[in-house]
């Protein structure tokens, strides 16, 4: 359904361009070369520290980048006189905590933006945030506020806040990581649906299984480099550098 | 101190002690109110993130510069002085003839402001930082943050300091009478000038600033509540009943 | 004096169809001179920009002055800290307060004639071994205090061997202490002290053979006005009309009529 | 206002503008430091855990509830009044003739400790519930649990909200002129009173009050800060260095 | 190391009858009976919600208990003159959260209750802290503040603070599920060399691999009761129990 959206002319969503960041002295991303393509489901993965969420932040700008360009519609959006509120809306971005708005209840969360943002009227925002709670299974809940759900719940009502906005690409930083075992089947049934649409999709992830699954690329992250790139069957199967065979090595048993 | 004479002096005196008590309430309120707006909006203003050069980063640091200024100089003095400052140096300066319950207001607002900036910047640092990222990422911009996600929360953490000040307040109010206010403090003093009896007459006056306070107390107390909502967490089966509302 | 011209109260300046106004300060809390009642008895006027009389020797005398200027009175209660700042702020046109017209004073303001004059005398406990001095030097060795600001706290130097205590900001404030038994007396002048003494049976007031050494200008009661202004020799004509058997028929109905009296 | 007179002023006075602040300082600074003292006992006793009956649970209840109306009753009602019937009713009622400085410090001792208390016991709250229990699964009774563990990091929280207190402390001494203390504010009613220049002498006041309350609220942050410890993480290689110390 | 602490005349380490619990009026445990013997190590799996966290709590009294005994050494602790406190001590608790005293570095974490509680002398005090901060590996790490160290790190310390008791037995409330995938291991690998050298330990988790591995005996909770217990073998290869086989089934692929 997300598919069938506006006729892009780009191949490539976004494009990262020798990207860099360092906090202080610490060079946290070292001249990345990345681009996400339309319908493609791309996974991140790597070991504590190597950048993945710093990444993801850099690319909708969360974090400023400390060089390099991020190309979108053919524009370096790192430019000064860019809207970058306007960018942020093409990337919908679904955090490790959740991060829902805990003051309001699960359908304005998935409404204020929006009406606010996107200026949408208010009925179309309702129908568009019933339709996407619907594909996570939350229709029934909006009146609920966030610390009345499960935290499985909550973070599908937080992909559901990120498709309201129909952005080009979404993006999330390790979704499931902070649930319990039980809960995070629920979400990650859901991002295989959503994969399965053709939606663009940017997975920073630790469940290998799943990335296996439902990628079409996985990267590997090693200290602030892509060390590696491919096919779920190159990687996990024919990995061939060294750093990347120790990594899948070290998780795949305990 | 006898209970007679505490007795005659309220029944005799209680108008005087009733418009009193309605003068500091009135200033207090207000006071507090417009104090807590110009808080919040220093609050906002404060967090406006800075540019890493250009003009506007001047800009925003020599209003944060000015708006430190502000908060420094009224927390820092007296009200008692800044009222007379306020009241008859405008008048003498600018020959401004102020209201003298306008000029209350006013003087209790900017003080109260200066606190609350404080008090504000301490709730909007609690407000998990989440809640800006997820904002942000939607594509708000720093007012649409505030006013929509971050403010809401804000008050609620705030509001238990919020009555602090407002019970402080009313208090506070009764340095005013040197502009001639005629809050509570005033009006007993008038009271115990004429009959000599000063005890008696500030406990008449002490009864009604802790039931002042009391019902101010309970008041915040009743909002606190009411926006935390149920302590205990919904069950998933009733929760299921909202959507009868829905859908 | 920095204000410029058109002195008077904001409303004066309104126009020629309502009658002008003579705006004073005072405390509307010392009596006899001035206090704060309900109603309109005895002569009372209402305080501006609120619901309560005010009474008193000064409020009598002021009434006079208006009337004779041609003005309707106005009278605005206020702090004491605040009445020198109302006048140079010109909030109001003149201080009627039973403030002296003391050196200090007159560098920022100036005063007209005294429109009463009355003497230094003590007020301490009933039963006390100061009840019967007759010499200000009978209270060396005793606690004395005064109105912070005042002549009756300076003078209290002239009392060889007295302990002096911090001034204090009021007459309640110094009652209180004087029932407590933390200061035995303070000074005051002689109208205050006959009412301290008639409220409160555990008071009374010492009246000196061998008094306290002090010009007049201490301890007379003037009218307080900005510097320069036009008023000054206006009121004085008026004051020169309120003989001394009137302005003592005054004070003694004040005396008589103060709230604590009845 | 003209700038010779504040020249002037300043220079004539200074000994009694400086013997003002001192005193100011004296009694802000032992107020608030008994005062915290006094909260945080009260925090302590109030967290105590009730059982579910027994003469123990109505023993806490009735201390709770008396601690309660103290703290009601110097929150509500103004410290002039407190401080007129603590010090002239002490010495009607019982003949005590308390030196002025220690009453003042006194009254503004148990004010400050009502507010603090409410402090504190927000302070109590905000520690996360693991610590409490933490502390109680290694046996820890109630008294242990908040001395080792809860008010160390109850006194950071409430570090700046104790801060606003002693900055208030400072200009609340005003009102003790009532009982004779010769403070700040009631020095310059003095030096203004001699000289009549009001604005200038309270310019000069205002100065001081302000170096009193900026110098105050500085050293509170350094110790923020210093309790905070350095605020970015240490890299593991740096914190094994700490090994040369042990081991 | 700790299997030659002191002589234990019982069998059972602590003994559960009948215990219950209810928040108002949910009755959140049943009617529980359950031991745990001297140098056993038991796991305690079940969905969420089914009352592990509050089966532990009320053994070391976190939670009154609503009725029921707990019998420790003969004696029921919950009797009104029983002391608590010095209960409390022979229970070592490990939580999910670590909830390390974080106005104290590690070694003062590990020392605190010894000196105040069991009124040992600092110096045996640091000795044993050392002890165990060495089993745990972070004898290096002693002047550390909590929020300095890693999650995997934190629940280390929390196991070295507990064991600096010298517990009966100790306790651990699902200690992985708030880590990192890669930070699960190092504190497992820890749990394992305890349950090696004979210590008594009562684990709640949701690792199964672990469960299986380590545990003498495995409790099955639904819904507030003790739906089987047995073996590791009989739990996870041949349950007998519908609930039980649902669960597992639900845990073990999504
Ligand atoms: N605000 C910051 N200040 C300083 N250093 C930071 C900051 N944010 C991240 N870092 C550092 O950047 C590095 C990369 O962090 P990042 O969070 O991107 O890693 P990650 O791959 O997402 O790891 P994880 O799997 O644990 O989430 C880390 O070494 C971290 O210490
Ligand atoms: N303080 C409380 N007040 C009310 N209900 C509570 C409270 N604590 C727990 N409960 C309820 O008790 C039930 C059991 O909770 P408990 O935390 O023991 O489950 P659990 O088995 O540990 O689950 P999880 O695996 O999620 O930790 C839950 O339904 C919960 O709603
Ligand atoms: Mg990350
Ligand atoms: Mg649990």
């Amino acid at each position: 359904m997300i598919a069938s959206k506006g006729d892009r002319l780009m191949k490539n969503v976004i494009e990262i361009q020798h990207l860099s960041k360092s906090f202080g002295t610490h060079e946290v991303l070292k001249d990345i070369d990345f681009s996400v393509n339309k319908g493609e489901v791309v996974c991140v993965i790597g070991s504590s520290g190597s950048g993945k969420s710093t990444l993801l932040r850099c690319i909708n700008l969360l974090e400023r980048p400390s060089g390099g360009q991020i190309v979108y519609q053919g524009e370096n959006i790192l430019d000064n006189n860019h809207n970058i509120n306007n960018y942020r809306t093409k990337l919908g971005m679904v955090f490790q905590s959740f991060n829902l708005f805990n003051n309001l209840n699960v359908l304005t969360n998935c409404i204020v933006g929006q009406t606010k943002v996107l200026k949408r009227s208010k009925s179309d925002a309702e129908n568009v945030a019933m339709k996407y709670l619907k594909v996570v299974g939350l229709d029934r809940y909006i009146n609920a506020k966030p610390h009345q759900l499960s935290g499985g719940q909550k973070q599908r009502v937080a992909i559901a806040r990120a498709l309201s906005m129909e952005p080009d690409v979404l993006l999330f930083d390790e979704p499931t990581s902070a649930l319990d075992p039980e809960m995070v089947g629920e979400v990650l049934k859901v991002m295989k649906e959503l994969a399965g649409t053709g939606l663009t999709m940017l997975i920073v992830t630790h469940e290998m299984e799943f990335a296996r699954e439902v990628s079409d690329r996985v990267v590997f992250m090693d200290k602030g480099v892509i060390v590696e790139e491919g096919s779920p069957e190159q990687i996990f199967n024919h990995p061939q550098n060294e750093r990347t065979k120790a990594f899948l090595k070290r998780t795949f048993k305990q | 101190m006898s209970i007679d004479w505490i007795i005659s002096i309220a029944t005799e005196n209680w108008e005087m002690f009733l418009r009193g008590a309605w003068m500091t309430l009135l200033i207090a309120t207000l006071g507090t109110v417009f104090g807590a707006i110009i808080g919040l909006l220093i609050g906002i203003i404060n967090t406006i993130p800075k540019p890493e050069r250009g003009l506007k980063r001047i800009v925003l640091k020599l209003i944060n510069i000015i708006l430190g200024i502000y908060v420094g100089f009224f927390r820092g003095t007296p009200m008692i002085v800044q009222a007379m400052v306020v009241f008859y140096g405008a008048a003498q300066a600018f020959g401004v003839d102020m209201d003298r319950t306008f000029a209350a207001i006013f003087i209790v607002a900017i003080n109260t402001g200066a606190y609350m900036a404080e008090i504000v910047r301490g709730g909007i640092i609690s407000v998990d930082k989440g809640q800006f990222e997820a904002a942000q990422a939607i594509g708000m911009n720093h007012w649409q943050t505030m006013i929509h996600v971050v403010l809401p929360q804000v008050l609620r953490n705030i509001l238990p300091a919020t009555g602090n000040q407002f019970v402080m307040n009313i208090k506070d109010t009764s340095v005013l009478n040197v502009i001639g206010v005629t809050e509570l403090y005033f009006q007993t003093k008038s009271v115990s000038g004429n009959n000599f009896r000063y005890f008696e007459s500030f406990f008449v006056a002490c009864i009604l600033y802790l039931i002042m306070t009391f019902v101010v107390t309970k008041i915040l107390h009743y909002f606190e509540k009411r926006l935390d909502g149920p302590q205990n967490y919904q069950m998933i089966d009733d929760l299921e009943q909202v959507e009868g509302k829905k859908a | 004096g920095t204000k410029d011209a058109g002195s008077g109260s904001g409303a004066s300046t309104e126009g020629e169809t309502k009658k002008e106004t003579f705006t004073i300060g005072m405390e509307a809390g010392y009596p006899p001179f001035n206090w704060t009642q309900k109603d309109d008895s005895n002569g009372g006027v209402k305080i501006s920009g609120n619901a309560e009389y005010a009474g008193g020797y000064d409020v009598e005398i002021a009434k006079r002055v208006a009337e004779s200027l041609g003005k309707e009175l106005v009278i605005v209660k206020t702090e004491w800290d605040g009445l020198v700042p109302s006048l140079t702020s010109g909030k109001i046109d003149a201080i009627m307060a039973g403030m002296s017209p003391t050196k200090k004073r007159k560098k920022t303001i100036d005063f007209t004639d005294n429109y009463y004059t009355s003497n230094y005398v003590m007020v301490v406990k009933k039963g006390s071994k100061y009840e019967k001095a007759t010499s200000i030097q009978d209270f060396s060795g005793a606690k004395i205090t005064g109105q912070l600001n005042t002549t009756h706290y300076d003078v209290i130097d002239q009392i060889t061997g007295v302990k002096k205590q911090a001034a204090m900001d009021n007459f309640p404030a110094m009652r209180v202490a004087l029932e407590s038994g933390v200061i035995d007396g303070y000074v005051s002048e002689r109208p205050e002290g006959i009412s301290s003494s008639a409220a409160n049976d555990k008071f009374v007031m010492v009246e000196f053979t061998d008094g306290f050494k002090a010009s007049e200008e201490d301890t007379a009661i003037a009218v307080g006005i900005e510097k320069d202004s036009e008023l000054k020799d206006k009121i004085n004509e008026i004051l020169k009309g309120i003989s001394e058997e009137e302005r003592t028929e005054i004070m003694d109905k004040a005396i008589a009529n103060q709230p604590a009296a009845k």
